[in-house]
């Protein structure tokens, strides 16, 4: 499941509520990756827009993808502002074993970087900026700006 | 008729067109100066699916989507 | 620094806990890898001898060789009895980046599993029984009986 | 003298023993049937640092420890 929150995320209720939920599912490994908003550049903050629909299948395909291996995934993620030393990101792996865990811990947050439909905007001055510089396009872009 | 939206950064307000196929609205767009700096570098989605051909077919009703270069997390 | 405790790892307030006391230390991603005891081979649970000062020394080597890059770790190690579906290890990384944590925690949990003086039994019917199968000689094991 | 530690599963007391290097440690284990299962797979530490040779030097009060298979998590 994905859960999209307005602002920060709990992290600890997340974490735990996460454990607790998978408490007696026979997992032996699991991986959060947190991400937290970084004070560089003079930023106050981040903000984000989430486009759900295409958020959800994307998470949905990943979530596919791990089930033969016995594995699962779980993803929190903020909307809206997001200031400095607060976090704005929770991907998750439970798995049997370990190795497939760490794999999948790093591919799944690698992807979701790439692809992952969410903008990205740094807060400076109380203003909303595009950051366009460290941003990805998406796998396929420049479709409509091909040649015909 | 189709609706063609515009996520994230670009902030442009949703349109609507006649289109059987994507080789429609990128003809559209091409033209729209706006578009200039974002065309080359969004992927596009028809009712909410990604999808990689000109040739993919619309029919009324449906919805194709722009997504500018992404960076969450 | 490295925790031991007596039984099993208290998972929702060690991830809470290593959370909050680096809040400040303007890190960007923070994975924690938690171990919890698998239901398998009919175990009651698993139990663990730690031999504290070589762990220390080998803790203290990774926070050593992951400080060039801003990253530290933080883990805690259950001594004794941990029941199935009870977590008894919890290996965390902490980095600006998110890359470095990625490649951090898969070759920190990694090293541990080869390399950290700590020794499994399995809980079967009461018994204490060496899990000599799954362990892993340490590098350059054997020195002693070799043919001089 | 110096002490002989074994740990983890290895269920043996600690053993004193006159020794200048670990050359002499091993020839004392080797001569132990109880060690026949174990010597092969221990690592050794002398003061709780692993070490690599047998000629490491030994000196009065040092500790050396064999550390069997290890399997933590």
């Amino acid at each position: 499941m994905v859960e999209l929150y307005d602002g920060p995320l709990n992290v600890p209720e997340i974490l735990t509520r996460w454990y607790s939920q998978e408490s007696t599912s026979n997992y032996g490994a699991y991986i959060p990756f947190v991400g937290t908003v970084r004070e560089e550049g003079g930023i106050e903050g981040l903000s984000f827009d989430v486009y759900e629909p295409i958020l959800k299948s994307w998470f949905d395909t990943w979530v596919a993808k791990v089930a033969p291996f016995g594995a699962t995934l779980k993803m929190a993620h903020s909307c809206g502002d997001v200031l400095v030393h607060q976090s704005s990101y929770i991907a998750a792996v439970f798995s049997p074993k370990r190795r497939v865990a760490l794999e999948t811990i790093e591919q799944f947050v690698e992807d979701f970087k790439a692809s992952a439909p969410i903008w990205k905007y740094d807060l400076i001055n109380g203003e909303r900026i595009y950051a366009r510089e460290r941003s990805t396009a998406i796998v396929g872009a420049g479709l409509l700006g091909a040649k015909s | 008729m189709i609706t063609v939206e515009f996520l994230g950064p670009i902030k442009k307000p949703v349109l609507s067109m006649e289109a059987s196929t994507l080789h429609d609205v990128a003809r559209v767009l091409k033209e729209d100066s706006e578009m200039g700096q974002w065309i080359d570098s969004c992927a596009v989605a028809v009712n909410d699916a990604l999808v990689s051909s000109l040739d993919t077919l619309l029919k009324d009703g449906d919805k194709v989507s722009l997504l500018p270069p992404v960076c969450g997390g």
